[in-house]
């Protein structure tokens, strides 16, 4: 048990870790799944959310979760990016979760919060107040690339009604609604395009209202669990690294013994122990501090899960590049990390813009 | 530029224009490294085109079917392949490597068997160097080969063979004496692929394609003169050979790396990307980046006429792959937020070149193996030991 | 934060605030390494100060003179400090380094002898480690220590000693078993330094100051008592005084770090970087690299109480050494054209700091030591052979 | 004798390769001059320029000198960048010979050209013709940072006149010129501030006049001089860097036997050597191309040489930031020239702006 997580948070490790590794085949994924690019694995999730019963992890206690907030989150994503789960867990019990929880009326919670800590309830958000128009009772427009929407039982969006942003949930049957899945190049998480071809609004539930600071908040942190996802991916691959440089001979050496590669596997160690340090900052973060920390997690933990997964694909040597071996599946993982919610560019000049002021 | 050189600008370059057209149109900058499984069958055809026209082996003498191109003509010969998008060359290996090794090392009954199939783009090479435990380590080499009546028997294990699957030869390293060590008692077998001791398997890779393969030799059998030179000259003529590697075809890579650095300018242009100030200065190094590719080649090249490889022929393998990988993902930075999505679930030529280019640096001589090379070939440092202290 | 260390917060801050001030005014964000040189006596004042009113040796035990503080009560210890611009402390290394040493492995003998003169801020203490030929390779100690009758005579000479010019002990580790090798054999000393047998000869360096000495020792004289442990228990003494180097002042340093992230952002506003987009980029790295070395610290802090070290202690010194020094290059491009201009012949601050920040990556172990370290120690990687194969 | 070099290139590479490494010891400089901080030897300079005949290199030999162009200036600014030679050669012979040669009269040209050539005059230029106003015929206004102008005979500025760009020569004792110098971190090439204060038109000779677009041209080519003092200098780093790994030795084997050194020596050589082949292309580039080349020729070599000195102080560890060891100097005068005619990141902007046009 090492700072800052308590028993709890061991015990939640345990239980994941070997699950996910096994469920996943240590990230090659189950026969078929990640050829097939859908990924998605109902199989997998049923297991995850009904026999070890991890969808509730951030719920509160009240509504069937286990109330253990960001860094119980942190946790199963961790393990989950270990092994590159194709599970919907990013989108259902992450942002979808807070959301209902930040704003949610009490009919709301009761009705959805019970539903995804048990699993029979996938949920996908996306902002939609800037690209969604309603007129006339209807709702119009469309969104690109949701994460995990083509699986989603109900879809959660902003929607800007006058002055206030309310957030709506859409079953995904639900008239003039169409979702359409993308094969990507990482083929472990799908993500779709959503339109809405005049839908009644009357046909949507309204969960509650936010303030648009408030919920671009709410987004920003919810980038806390997609870091740490690239916190586990990393040290898979660090650990891969490790395990094939000290059996791979060449020159009448393992491979691990030559400085160059051990030089970089120590950079890697630095920059994955490093960002952990920032996702599990910003995991326990005082709620003023937390935007910034969740910011300075997901430039730090994506950025540095792309140069990780490379460094080990190159420390392979040949095999590092071969469809067999799982690498690559972690190395076009941590290149969708890095673009999924904006680049670390963008992240970074938020920052700056906090110390600096805005640019011009 | 002398009146020669033009006249191999001119006449190549006009041969290009009117040939890479009809039938061939749809070749234009394919099967390049990479995308090698692009209309097998049709790049065959056109290697047979450019050998019917006299433009394959023009390196070579005139005597085994060349045209005796000197530097700077090779330089605008590969050149201007590239510039009209010449597709990548099913008959690289036979006429770049197999051929200038044959005519250094061969008999002139062995050039007369070998070289004309190459010319005439009707008979394919692979290369037999990598073994499983042979990557880095190239002189570690395992598979055997002994002498049995007429015919040598070949047993063992290659891999990363490129453009194994088309091929009719494998030129392979092999140990013929018993109990030898490193780079002693090797042999440089001609070895036919058409026949059951030889089974290839194709590697799957990053891509879902498959540029490399793995050869496995059970009792394979070749005639017993297809060696070049005796036993134990295996490592010299196997180290001659990758000096050729280093040749003028470097100038042709080249243009394709510029054609990818045009099609990504082209696409900052129309999406917007160029508006951003970072994307700008990655897109302005990579291109410098290509200039003083181009210029290291020339002054590597003009050294080489002389006989002397300078120091740029070190340094050019590192410097390319990096920069080529670098420039992969400036593509994705620049396709933004699409780049992860496939059209009909195949790969996009940038995306295909941001993953294979992850290779780049692998193939060849890992950047790690390189930079051991330049240390100690170049600077003079001491080798490191051998054998592991933990052992 | 629970109420005692809030209770620090609060009496420490207040005193620093109040007694920071008038005469010492001067003294603040001074004397921090790499400006060693200011204010030498004022600042053994300012200690003295310090010690008059408990504020040298918190975390000592109270018997020592110490207030006993835990690990929560150091940190808001160190950081009221440093919030407060505290100076460079000219007792740091008897109070942090040979202090914990003496209380861990000395006599109560010695503890009454030693440890008072550092708490009142009146002696002061240096280090005695690297030798010329014996810098990474800590072990590889040339200097030798003999006892004769009551007294040991030490011969040879020590590098990099930092604070010696104003010190009047050095610790030192020496050779006491003529043929020992490596980590055998070693004596940890305490040597006087006001005497004919030692010279001190500062080393000037790339600002112009010298921040290190060199220390010569010809049957340099001390008393037969004034050696921690016994004869060969040299080096796990010195290794745990290493030990001690990671402790709670990092985040003390770590406040001064932050002050010199503020003064960038600072200049940035005023001087108009702030408008340049790759400028912007790098100081929200910067203090992103800040936020992130605050936590890997506290994660580190608390590990070390529970008596266990996690891998931040290994990832600490490379991290902060190589941001700080990309630190000293971006305040050089904030400042623009007018960093290369010296005012009145003087460094500026952040012209010192950009200099000095080159010895970070090399002094307490360089960046290539640390990753070796990182490898064998964290990663249970294979260790180099030693010995040069080329010998 | 290596392409694209000549036998009179490498005749004089020989001839001043010997004289600076003698003259300045190794970077180190003669006992006093880097420590005073005046960045300039005369007695070097008068060495070098009259015993050696090097000022003409890239004269006309109708006036005086060698004709041997940016190649010849590039040779002899390696050599002098070896030894951080302290001496006005990058203004003397550089911009200012190009000035004179592209614009000036042929009274200027005969007049100036043979007293650079011969060494009896050092030469500064700076761009002026944004920075001075002419009123009633008399100039005034200020620039700052110019190389070598505290050393200068002559003052060559732009000015502008009306719709024309006169290239101006201020001899250093005119009525109304201040020349501030400056001490700077690197003490081995000083600048100084201009002031022009009412300086009578009248009193100072008109070079003659060029259009800005083919002045600014003319200015960026003359960056290939400071690109190459780059090569010289990292070489100088490397060379060092290999010297003294190859005698230390730590763990009973010389620390250059060690891969984690030999890989960052590689690293160094590959950057040298591809900036080198960036400077000599641009030294013999076609007309054409010549100003782009220099850009990337500038950029990429004092990019290089930056990286490069510090990563030798690195591998030399604690000796490497001694004052006694000459490896900071050469830090310094990287980190100047890194600077000192705008930053990498303008120039590679300026490439920017060729292929994608304005960023706006």
């Amino acid at each position: 048990m090492a700072y800052p997580f308590s028993e709890d948070h061991d015990m939640i490790r345990e239980a994941v870790r070997g699950w996910a590794q096994d469920w996943f085949d240590g990230g090659q994924g189950p026969e078929g799944v990640h050829k097939a690019g859908t990924g998605f694995d109902a199989k997998a999730w049923e297991s995850l959310t009904k026999e070890l019963g991890m969808a509730g992890v951030a719920i509160d206690e009240a509504y069937g979760g286990a109330g253990l907030g960001d860094l119980g989150r942190v946790v199963i994503m961790e393990e989950l990016g270990a092994s590159l789960a194709s599970v919907p867990f990013l989108s259902t019990c992450g942002i979808s979760v807070d959301l209902i929880t930040a704003c949610g009326s009490d009919a709301a919670k009761a009705d959805l919060l019970p539903k995804i800590a048990s699993g029979e309830l996938i949920v996908s958000y996306c902002d939609g107040h800037n690209a969604l128009k309603l007129e006339d009772g209807k709702i119009s427009g469309g969104v690109s690339h949701v994460v995990s929407a083509a699986n989603a039982d109900l879809i959660l969006l902003s929607l800007r009604d006058a002055d206030k942003i309310e957030i709506i949930a859409i079953p995904n049957k639900t008239n003039g609604l169409q979702i359409k899945a993308h094969q990507t190049m990482d083929p472990t998480r799908a993500v779709a395009d959503i339109r809405l071809d005049a839908v009644n609004k009357s046909d949507v539930t309204i969960i509650g209202t936010i303030s648009e600071a408030d919920l671009n908040e709410l987004v920003i942190q919810s980038f806390i669990a997609l870091a740490a996802e690239c916190i586990g991916g990393a040290q898979k691959c660090l650990d891969m690294t490790l395990e094939y440089t000290g059996q791979r001979v060449q020159f009448d050496r393992t491979i691990a013994s030559f400085q160059a590669i051990k030089h970089k596997c120590a950079d890697m160690y630095v920059a994955i122990e490093e960002a952990r340090s920032a996702v599990y900052y910003a995991a326990t973060a005082e709620p003023a501090e937390k935007t910034e920390a969740a910011l300075i997690a997901k430039a730090t933990a994506t950025e540095m899960f792309f140069k990780v997964a490379g460094d080990a694909i190159q420390l392979h040597g040949g095999i590092g590049f071969t469809w067999e071996y799982p690498l690559h599946f972690f190395f076009k993982r941590a290149r969708a990390n890095r673009t999924m919610f904006g680049t670390p560019t963008r992240d970074y000049e938020r920052l700056a813009v906090g110390l600096l002021g805005d640019a011009a | 530029m002398s009146d020669p050189v033009q006249k191999v600008r001119d006449e190549f370059g006009t041969w290009m224009k009117e040939n890479l057209a009809g039938e061939f149109a749809c070749l234009k900058w394919r099967g390049t490294f990479g995308d090698d499984e692009a209309y097998p069958e049709l790049r065959q055809k056109w290697e047979q085109k450019l050998g019917a026209d006299g433009w394959v082996g023009v390196g070579w003498p005139k005597k085994y079917g060349g045209r005796g191109y000197s530097l700077p003509e090779m330089v605008a010969y590969n050149e201007e392949y590239a510039r009209y998008g010449g597709p990548g060359r099913s008959g690289h290996i036979g006429e770049t490597l197999f051929g200038p090794t044959v005519i250094a090392f061969g008999t002139e009954e062995q050039k007369k068997q070998f070289l004309p199939g190459i010319r005439a783009g009707t008979e394919y090479w692979c290369q037999g160097y990598s073994e499983p435990n042979a990557g880095s380590d190239l002189s570690n080499i395992k598979t055997k080969a002994r002498l049995v009546g007429d015919e040598w028997v070949v047993d063992g294990q290659k891999i990363w063979t490129s453009l194994a699957v088309d091929a009719d030869w494998v030129f392979v390293i092999a140990r013929a004496e018993e109990g030898s060590k490193g780079r002693n008692g090797l042999v440089f077998l001609l070895v036919p692929l058409d026949q059951p001791g030889v089974e290839i398997r194709p590697i799957t890779q990053i891509t879902g394609g498959s540029e490399f393969n793995e050869l496995f030799f059970t009792e394979a059998k070749t005639a017993k003169g297809n060696i070049l030179g005796g036993v134990g000259d295996g490592w010299k003529i196997a180290m001659a050979l990758l000096g050729f590697e280093r040749g003028a075809s470097t100038l042709g890579q080249q243009m394709i790396f510029a054609n990818e650095v045009n099609e990504i300018i082209k696409l900052a242009k129309i999406n917007g990307a160029y508006h951003d100030p970072h994307i700008r200065q990655r897109i302005a190094k990579a291109y410098a980046g290509l200039k003083i590719m181009r210029f290291s080649a020339l002054r590597m090249l003009s050294g080489a006429e002389k006989g002397e490889w300078g120091p740029e022929t070190y340094t050019s393998k590192i410097y390319w792959a990096t920069w080529h990988r670098d420039l992969g993902e400036l593509a994705m930075d620049v396709v933004g937020s699409e780049a992860e999505i496939m059209k009909d679930g195949e790969f996009g030529a940038l995306q295909k070149m941001f993953l294979f280019s992850r290779a780049d640096t692998i193939y060849a001589g890992t950047n790690q193996i390189q930079r051991n090379m330049i240390a100690e070939r170049a600077l003079g440092m001491p080798k490191e030991p051998r054998g592991d202290p933990n052992a």
